[in-house]
């Protein structure tokens, strides 16, 4: 695949995935023209009309189609094109696609991809085209849940989900599609429910996930510049979800900043904040912080859009927060005192 | 249909369709009567009164055609010849249900006899059938698939999103829908701006309008039979609205006295099972046989039901398998 | 209408109706030549070509009446007299926007104007619509609801429950298909297994097929003009099918290149424009006066714009205004 | 209004509204004739058909009439019979109701409610009627989100909702709706975000919703023999959030026990958890815990039911595992020491 954009290696893992394996069967709205993002260019072509169908606007009908396909032995991988319609569809989402199996008694499987456009990047898209709404599924025990951060990873985790036996929500941050990145050659895949590492650190643990990751890895290396040493860990999915690689992180930084680009009002964030108040409570030495989207509907203006957006510099503040924290009588005090 | 899989065929026969009628009357009264007993955990929706739709619909598709419906559906999974011990067990929460315990009886499924499925939010599996259809027509099978449905169900964004986009695609699918003249409580009449639930919105599609006696189980075999061949043919779907009635409430918890007794009457005098009798009758069937017949059949299902209710429950443990392929549940480590 | 409000009504005549036609259309080239120089965050989805719809329906409102329409809906809320300077701040994310900097281009709204607001979901604001309808029912107001969507929306489950709610209560909205023959990138033609997208769905409902000339302003305040007389009579709701074209891309962001150039060509020649202003011409309005109309609406949009461009951002503190009734956003203390 | 169950409260609150406001008006599905859990009975005979309107099978309509007539200044109060119905007509409550105020500038006001019943309880109902899903609707800033526990918080609560101006969702547990409670006379009426403190404690913050207030009271009783102490506050609202209250209370208990129905994934609990774990740190002498129902769709079968459903036994156990715990090196050990 050699150098590719986030975008591209959609189109790309598509195009190798379908040629691999003749269930895997497109569905969506204007795809066969390449879709809006462009993320379905020359698959038509390509494959062929049995392979790729344009819908009209109907997203019940796609996603049930995709369902009723699955339950059939074809692989079907529908495009929602902003993660936002998925509001209308919910039903087929969370009520069908993640009950059926459990309430059959495990007489079907589901091996079908819904994958589009998500999130916000302060790009213009407003409040009802601009959310990421990774969290909206998590609430919903039976879907998996995968939100790459660059080309190579979008590669390995979208084979993984067209792969999986289960079905699995593919979140394509649009802020993201244009970035490019060497993804070498050769077939990627890569598991589902492995935290990624991007960079090792000692002082505080940055968990992010899709876009986030990045601001992460900004954050980083500012942070670095004061001396602070930030791991950054991207969660590449949140069901299934690496809890281990978090809380082995903070076993080692005994601090957790997590940034999302949700509203923090009830983000994926909660989630693992969540988990770590739990499982982790003796190894943090400071108070675990979430950098959340705003809690309010996303605004259009570029000076509104910049208030609610999460930053990497919304990351450091928060990790200088922590760290200047005082951590005497801190139970890890100690064991931390030479770090600083 | 093939020769073969006629001879086997246990609805093949007006009387074997007569008999298929009378185990679904049977084992859906027992359910009910365990309802009032306490024994069934949860709502209990029951077919009766609508048995002619589903073994008329049932005895024209191939054991490899599909058909899926809703909470209303353990006629439509007897009818495909589904095992009628572990639905029971499923309804009386004993082990060995035929969704482990986890369906109950509102969604009841037999993919074994190709049943795919009873699905409890009005209108929802309507899109399903259609994704069941396009891979049939995908990997041109020759299958068929047919979607049971409401008359309340038409009023739905679903229902209109899935017949449109089956006639669109063409796919070999069958909507049938009972119109057995209520919602929950409000009869459709009330409800829709047009004469019928169904045939009135078949043009919008592209559709003809179809409308069968559902009472009578060999005419809705002769329609949804031509409609089943025509969709194997690849000509496309077809909306079929089956008249009908249910000779009790909504669910086993609704005594259905919202009904006017005059209604509930004319509707007793179209039994599809007094009018299958007499038909049959009429054809030289002799009418002490059919009535032993109906006995066995009853005490049958009374007796599988004391063997069903006699079994223990499911085990805890398998509350956390079936929610992944790999068949656990587990979300993180 | 009312007589009073009729002389006040800027859209009482021909040359009125080509004027605001003019105001729309060089409005919407200019947010086009904006978008192109970046100056516009965010898609920006223009109805060019497609202001005889907009126009001729706004005419037969009253000051009153509701309407309300979709992402592409800057047409119909300058139709209804929305404020041109604040539309602009909106699209150029400058202070004193109409939605101050919280809708963009997608969610132009004026309630002070009747119009209810633009929505980017496609189908969702019919529902909303039927309730703008059921009020003035309840209240007995004898107001009506416009409701303004395309043709792609005909698909989407919110039309059929809207269409089909509204019929049922028979309830003062008229529901306009703007029949631009294109989804995205998709002909509508080849989206939908009847020929017409709205009117060949109407019987579905109990509603008569309208279909109206969308190029001819004139024509449309006609069609759309009897139907809301009757809707307000309390005759119920109307679904009416425009056809139009869109002169440009789905948005100010596509070429529009899939579609066919004689296709293209065919419809430029049915520019509602050119018709109104042969028609101003035959019933002796003299042509050079309507030229120079035109060029003052161009002169005051373009000065209108920079004086627009050279306001300031709006003030960051406002992002946390407006999510509640008391002015503010706070969800927990 | 005297001795009420949960169900006739509402029937009673809407009667009581209804008088009041004659902007007040009801739809849904069959409610004319009292509705499947009778919360609406004699409403039409009372009010008549101006005020009460049944509608077809159309969530999607039922919510957007709901909407539009809240924009005309009606105060409509729509049924949603299900709460896990709420996934058929998701766009209209999260992509219109929730952002119109706020994408239009603040010009339009959504006075209206979405109320009907909830919940699961291991009533039987599955996986398709019988989630608790206050955790989706938390997910999207702008919605209101009350969750009453008693007959008595029932009415208070739901006649608040019907005279707040903003969009409110009201769930009524449907294993509640058979309570019976005395409460009193006159009109009730209680603040929105304002948590009620149902027992005072010293040990512990046990914090409930709905029907998990009833386990947290359960719970607390029996620790009592034990000779802990536990306080239950009862949320009453997600939104607004009374988060103070659990705050101040963690403060002086040092130790928070979370309870909640919907499966934990992404529960609200882990909202209130990640609140605690960022601005309690220093108070807390011990892991938050969440007690939540199981991470599977509801199955229905009793034996199962039993596994998933939260209970007072599971809050109890987790309260043991909490003060069992040595505190010693703990930040606040010192002064909670005297307490065990
Ligand atoms: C989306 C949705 N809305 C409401 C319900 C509640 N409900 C269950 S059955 C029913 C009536 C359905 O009537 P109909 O479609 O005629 O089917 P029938 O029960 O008569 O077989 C309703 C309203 C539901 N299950 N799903
Ligand atoms: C539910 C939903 N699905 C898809 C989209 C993406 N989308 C925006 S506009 C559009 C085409 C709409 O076509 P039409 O209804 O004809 O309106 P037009 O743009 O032609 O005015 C699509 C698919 C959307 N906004 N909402
Ligand atoms: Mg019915
Ligand atoms: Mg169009």
């Amino acid at each position: 695949m050699a150098e590719l954009t986030f975008r591209s290696a959609v189109q790309a893992t598509l195009a190798q995935e379908m040629a691999r394996d003749e269930r895997v069967t497109l569905l969506g709205e204007d795809i066969t023209s390449g879709g809006v993002f462009k993320t379905t260019t020359g698959l038509l072509d390509r494959f062929g009309p049995d392979r790729v169908w344009d819908t009209p606007i109907s997203e019940q009908a796609i996603v049930g189609a995709a369902m009723g396909a699955a339950m059939m032995g074809l692989r079907p991988v529908a495009e929602i094109m902003f993660a936002d319609f998925y509001a209308v569809c919910w039903d087929l989402v969370v009520n069908e696609i993640a009950k059926t199996r459990y309430m059959t008694g495990g007489q079907v499987s589901l091996p079908l991809v819904l994958r589009g456009a998500s999130g916000f990047g302060s790009l213009g898209f407003g409040s009802q085209h601009g959310q990421s709404v990774e969290n909206w599924a998590m609430c919903v025990p039976g879907l998996k849940i995968v939100s790459p951060s660059t080309p190579a990873e979008m590669a390995g985790l979208l084979a993984a989900a067209i792969r999986c036996d289960d079905p699995v929500l593919v979140f394509e941050h649009k802020a993201l599609y244009g970035a490019k990145q060497d993804v070498g050659d050769g077939e990627h895949l890569l598991p589902l429910g492995q935290a990624r590492v991007v960079r090792e650190g000692s002082d505080v643990t940055l968990v992010g996930l899709s876009i986030t990751v990045r601001y992460c890895e900004q954050a980083a290396l500012r942070l670095a510049e004061e001396g602070i040493s930030a791991e950054v860990l991207d969660l590449r999915s949140l069901v299934p979800l690496d809890a281990r690689a978090v809380l082995d992180s903070v076993g080692r930084t005994g601090r957790l900043v997590i940034v999302e680009e949700n509203p923090g009002q009830l983000g994926w964030g909660a989630a693992i904040a969540a988990i770590a108040a739990e499982e982790a409570f003796d190894d943090l030495i400071a108070p675990v912080t979430r950098v959340s989207g705003g809690n309010v509907p996303w605004p259009v203006a570029r000076e509104l859009e910049a208030v609610v957006d999460v930053s990497p510099e919304q990351v450091v503040s928060a990790v200088r927060a922590l760290t200047k924290r005082a951590t005497s009588g801190a139970r890890k005090g100690d064991r931390h005192a030479d770090q600083r | 249909m093939p020769a073969a899989s006629l001879d086997l065929d246990p609805l093949a026969t007006a009387l074997g369709r007569h008999r298929q009628m009378l185990v679904i009357r049977r084992f859906l009264e027992k359910v009910d009567s365990l309802y009032r007993q306490g024994k069934v955990h949860g709502p209990a929706h029951l077919g009766l009164g609508q048995e002619a739709i589903a073994v008329g619909a049932a005895s024209v598709l191939r054991p490899d055609d599909h058909s899926i419906g809703t909470y209303r559906g353990h006629a439509h999974a007897l009818a495909r010849g589904a095992d009628q011990r572990a639905i029971l067990a499923e309804l009386l929460g004993r082990d060995g249900g035929i969704c482990a315990g986890k369906g109950g009886s509102m969604h009841i499924t037999s993919v074994e006899h190709g049943y795919y499925g009873s699905y409890a939010i009005v209108g929802a599996h309507l899109p399903i059938a259609v994704g069941m259809a396009w891979a049939s027509r995908v990997r041109r099978t020759g299958q068929v698939t047919v979607c049971f449905f409401g008359d309340g169900a038409v009023n739905i964004g679903a229902f209109h999103e899935a017949v449109n986009l089956a006639a669109l695609w063409s796919l070999p699918v069958v909507f049938v829908c009972e119109n057995n003249q209520y919602m929950e409580y409000s009869p459709i009449s009330a409800m829709i701006p047009v004469e019928r639930p169904a045939a009135s919105r078949a043009s919008a599609y592209g559709l003809d309008p179809i409308v069968v006696d559902g009472n009578d189980v060999e005419a809705v075999r002769d329609v949804v039979g031509a409609a089943v061949e025509a969709a194997r043919r690849g000509d496309g779907p077809a909306l079929i609205e089956a008249d009908t009635y249910r000779l009790k409430g909504h669910s086993a918890a609704d005594a259905g006295s919202y009904r006017p007794a005059d209604e509930v009457q004319r509707w007793l005098a179209r039994d599809p099972l007094t009018r299958q009798l007499a038909a049959l009758v009429e054809q030289g069937h002799d009418e002490s046989e059919l009535i032993s017949m109906d006995t066995a059949i009853r005490i049958s299902v009374s007796g599988l039901a004391d063997r069903v209710l006699a079994g223990g429950p499911p085990d805890p443990a398998t509350v956390w398998t079936d929610v992944w392929a790999d068949g656990g549940s587990q979300w993180r480590n």
